[in-house]
């Protein structure tokens, strides 16, 4: 196995363990977390298959860049969201469900609460 | 040749909403002033580059000059300019609404709603014009967070929790495509999907490639049954929200779609992986549709609406098996996508005009609203008459077009999906029309609505219909590109 | 000497999977948060060795620290909210 | 903050989440190792064209010019989170009151070494090749961020609109940038190539203190200037 191989095939690992993570936790913000290892998953996936030959290629590298700075605006956003909806609603979890059934949507408040 | 001209539309397209929206988000004392001309600017923009690629044909521009794979090309042709011309009128008129909209919402909505909104429309056109899949992930993601925060603006706790799941779910599936992407430049070597169509045969990672691509763009797109998010997220917006992103910004990730299907991938796709496509969008119909049935508010009616109307477009993925039903369901397709935008976009606005003069959009309650507020009504039926694929309207063509092509496919059994997806269609809009023209009863109260609002959804119910009359001039833009597989077939013929 | 390589190769993929599962798996998430930070770190490592010296400086500084930072202060936000909450 | 106690439904739903992430783990091992062990990037592209763009530094000569309109997007993704961030703000919210023994303990402890070294690092590139501006900024954003734990608010001249138009400023020259370019060189951001150095290093120059600045409020989490708060208020009410 090459040394390329070794860290794709570990970005292979932290995606599946983020991946993991996004269906298995309840808890919004370790949800978040997940994403961002995902995220590092696939940039070392994205960077080491391209250091396949003699030297490195920096358009993937130039891509990640791009793309470490998106996932951050995005984790910035979605922090943003979980503080306003905590305010709201002192909650930090949301199960991510199945559509609850229609009667339900049509209340104003579906009244269940705090669960950490 | 692309003249200069043709490279200031390009950029402008992209350039001048963002550099508008940052603009309003630095100076809102001049909202909604300097939103409207920009967004006018911008409609007026689209119709140039309409015109031009109708006139002239596709073209290309190398940004930075130097040109695929080093550099990211912006590519225009017939696919491309029907998008942005979509974007271009739906964009506009709901602009319009929401000036008349916002001026009864707290200020700090008013304040946000044209930054964000301009944002997202510049991110749109970035990704219509992109020519490069890395690029059209970094659109992707403009859009995505665009459309999240937009959809929080109504900051109520449903809004919240919508978005927060809408948000987490689409980065998600960014991240996936995003795989695909690594996965395809890791193999080709490049990353600009007129390039990559030169691909022929399939190797696993190709194929595995195509897999992540097409996987985390089905979740954007919301096909069954990756589409959980989409109904709480639209119908918990405000009303100018909904409708752009239930007429817009799904047909994001379907727009990739087609271009990876029927050009970069256009190599390795199949039939038979088509037909799975198929089968996901029939299971759209089927589950949307019930669901929207089921449907106790108004808004989440309409937006289970959309979850069943995007199972159509890809039925067209399997229905381009070669000449000429190919070239029908191609047509059909993006047919499809103009029609639903401008329907569903103008039902959006008519049930945010009723929500906003009723204060809630209890359909059991709503009886009566067809006399208290006919134009509206009107809006929203002559919408419905485009879902539910009527002559003549958009939606009756789009589905016509897809009717022969599997006629002429022989596969008869999608004509028994878009039938039954009609009839479907018919219950869950009548359950509402039927109940909005009985007499009025004694406490429904309704307060005025703003002139703008009511004439703006009845705007786009009649382009909806007008799509369905002047479909001949809609198709030939269509026609100013084919996908390559469709190219192919017709030369080998 | 490739040998050595090899093993210190080794020896960081193999602390990225451990906290990546321990950041996945703690039960407490301050400390979630703490060692995801610890993970960015060991990803600029990661990048110095795969020869992206621009990634390694952008990680440490943008993956660990901002996104750290922004973690951190939402948590702390939290917390304060639900000691109001409690209070009242 | 700790997770409640695991139900069954939990647990076969794990199960299944199980799955699916080794599903798509192995799935893409099979990738990698499947994957020819010949070059196929454009690494050697990038090098035959590394002369005439302006900077010795391939991967700036990527992000800022080869690829440079990924970058113009990627400062808008910046604006448009902090818009977005900001339009979510609670109404009264202010700079949240950090509790000092967790938050700014950790932080300075874990983060301030590691942020010396990375400056030190980025002095010295910096002397060597041109270079570095998201990494700048962040670096930037990072100081500045420590500040705001230690207390440090700034100035009072720091108007809420200077403010936004600072945080504009970097997508703003980078989109002037690039329209200039159409009636010199007929390309969107194609930089005349004799001068190609002084236009990247403008964009970048503006982009870093707009990035930091940008990164900072986002940690912050509301605006800083001053004047915003009291419009505000007389607007939700």
């Amino acid at each position: 196995m090459t040394t390329a191989q070794l860290f794709a095939i570990a970005g292979a690992g932290i995606v599946a363990i983020g991946f993991y993570a996004q269906l298995a936790r309840h808890n919004l913000i370790r949800k978040i977390l997940g994403l961002n290892l995902m995220g590092s998953g696939v940039f070392l996936i994205l960077v080491s298959l391209a250091g396949r030959g003699e030297t490195p290629d920096s358009v993937p590298q130039a891509m990640v860049l791009t793309g470490l700075v998106v996932s951050v605006s995005a984790t910035a956003l979605a922090l943003a969201l979980v503080r306003r909806l905590h305010r709201e609603s002192g909650r930090l979890d949301w199960v991510m469900p199945t559509p609850p059934p229609p009667e339900l949507m049509s209340e104003d408040e579906e009244s269940d609460d705090d669960s950490h | 040749m692309t003249t200069a001209i043709d490279v200031w539309i390009l950029a402008g397209l992209v350039i001048l909403p963002l550099a508008g929206a940052c603009m309003v988000y630095a100076l809102p004392r001049l909202n909604p002033g300097l939103g409207l001309i920009t967004v006018v600017a911008l409609a007026c923009l689209s119709a140039l580059l309409v015109i031009r690629v109708a006139i002239v044909g596709p073209y290309r521009h190398a940004v930075g000059s130097w040109g695929a794979p080093l550099g990211i090309d912006l590519h225009a042709d017939g696919l491309s300019a029907v998008m942005i011309g979509m974007t271009g009128v739906v964009g506009l008129i709901i602009s319009i609404y929401a000036v008349a909209y916002l001026r009864h919402t707290p200020r700090r909505a008013q304040e946000f709603f044209w930054p964000l909104w301009l944002f997202l429309w510049g991110s749109l056109n970035a990704l219509f014009l992109s020519g490069d899949i890395f690029n059209m992930y970094v659109a992707l993601e403009l859009i995505g967070l665009g459309a999240v925060a937009l959809a929080a603006l109504g900051g109520s706790r449903e809004a919240l929790v919508a978005a927060i799941r809408y948000l987490l779910i689409a980065l998600a599936a960014s991240l996936i495509y995003l795989l695909g992407v690594a996965l395809t430049y890791s193999r080709h070597g490049t990353v600009d999907w007129l390039l990559l169509s030169d691909i022929t045969g399939s190797d696993p990672v190709t194929r595995i490639a195509l897999a992540l691509l097409m996987g985390g763009l089905l979740v954007k797109s919301a096909i069954w049954p990756l589409h959980v998010w989409l109904p709480p997220a639209h119908a918990n917006a405000p009303a100018p929200v909904s409708a752009a992103l239930s007429a817009l910004v799904v047909k994001a990730g379907i727009y990739i779609m087609l271009r990876l299907w029927f050009w970069a991938f256009a190599g390795v796709t199949t039939v038979e992986l088509g037909t799975v496509l198929a089968v996901l969008g029939t299971a759209a119909i089927l589950w949307g549709s019930l669901m929207a049935l089921r449907q106790a508010r108004l808004k989440l009616l309409v937006a289970y609406s959309t979850v069943a109307q995007l199972g159509y477009i890809m039925l067209a993925f399997a229905l381009t098996v070669g000449p000429p039903a190919s070239r029908l369901a191609w047509e059909g397709g993006v047919y499809f996508i103009v029609a639903h935008a401008c329907a569903k976009a103008a039902m959006f606005l008519a049930a945010g005009t009723i929500l906003y003069s009723v204060g809630h959009d209890r359909i059991r309650d709503l009886a009566g609203i067809g006399q208290r507020l006919p134009m509206t009504f009107f809006a929203f039926a002559l919408g419905g008459v485009s879902i539910m694929g009527l002559p003549p309207s958009g939606g009756f063509v789009a589905k016509w077009l897809l009717l022969n092509a599997a006629l002429t496919s022989g596969q008869w059994w999608w004509m028994v999906v878009l039938v039954v997806g009609g009839l479907l269609s018919a219950a869950y809009l009548f359950r509402f029309g039927n109940r909005a023209m009985l007499r009025p009863k004694a406490d429904l109260r309704t307060k005025p609505v703003p002139r703008l609002m009511e004439y703006s959804a009845l705007a786009l119910a009649c382009l909806a219909l007008l799509l369905g009359i002047f479909a001949d001039q809609t198709l030939d833009l269509i026609d100013r590109v084919r996908p390559v597989t469709i190219t192919l077939w017709e030369i080998a013929r | 000497m490739s040998i050595i390589v090899r093993l210190f190769d080794l020896l960081l993929v193999g602390g990225l999977l451990w906290l990546c599962w321990q950041v996945v798996s703690a039960r407490e998430l301050f400390r979630s948060i703490v060692l995801f930070i610890v993970f960015g770190l060991l990803m600029a490592i990661c990048w110095a060795r795969l020869q992206a010296p621009d990634l390694a400086l952008a990680e440490a500084a943008i993956g660990a620290g901002i996104t750290g930072a922004l973690f951190l202060s939402t948590l702390g936000a939290i917390r304060q909210r639900d000691k109001e909450l409690s209070n009242e | 903050m700790n997770e409640p106690a695991a139900t069954n439904l939990d647990r076969s739903a794990r199960f299944l989440a199980g799955i699916g992430a080794a599903f798509l783990g192995l799935g893409l091992v099979w990738a990698i190792l499947a994957l020819p062990q010949v070059e196929v990037g454009l690494g050697e592209t990038v090098r035959r064209n590394l002369g005439v763009s302006g900077v010795s530094n391939p991967v700036t000569a990527v992000l800022l010019n080869f690829r440079g309109y990924d970058t113009m997007l990627e400062v808008g993704v910046l604006v448009l989170a902090l818009i977005g961030s900001q339009a979510l703000r609670g109404t009264g919210e202010t700079l949240p009151e950090v509790d000092r023994d967790i938050v700014l303990d950790s932080v300075v402890r874990v983060l301030t070494p590691p942020l010396i070294i990375v400056a030190a690092y980025m002095l010295w590139i910096g002397g060597t090749e041109p270079g570095g501006a998201f990494q700048a900024g962040a670096i930037l954003a990072a100081g500045a961020v420590i500040l705001l734990l230690a207390g440090l608010r700034p100035p009072r001249l720091w108007h809420w609109m200077i403010e936004r138009l600072a945080v504009i400023a970097g997508f703003l020259v980078f989109a002037l940038a690039a329209l200039a370019c159409i009636p010199l060189t007929d390309h969107l951001l194609g930089y005349p190539q004799s001068s190609a150095k002084y236009w990247i290093l403008a964009v970048e120059g503006v982009s870093a203190l707009s990035i930091a600045l940008i990164l900072t409020l986002l940690f912050a989490g509301h605006p800083l200037g001053r004047g915003m708060e009291r419009d505000q208020d007389e607007g939700d009410r």
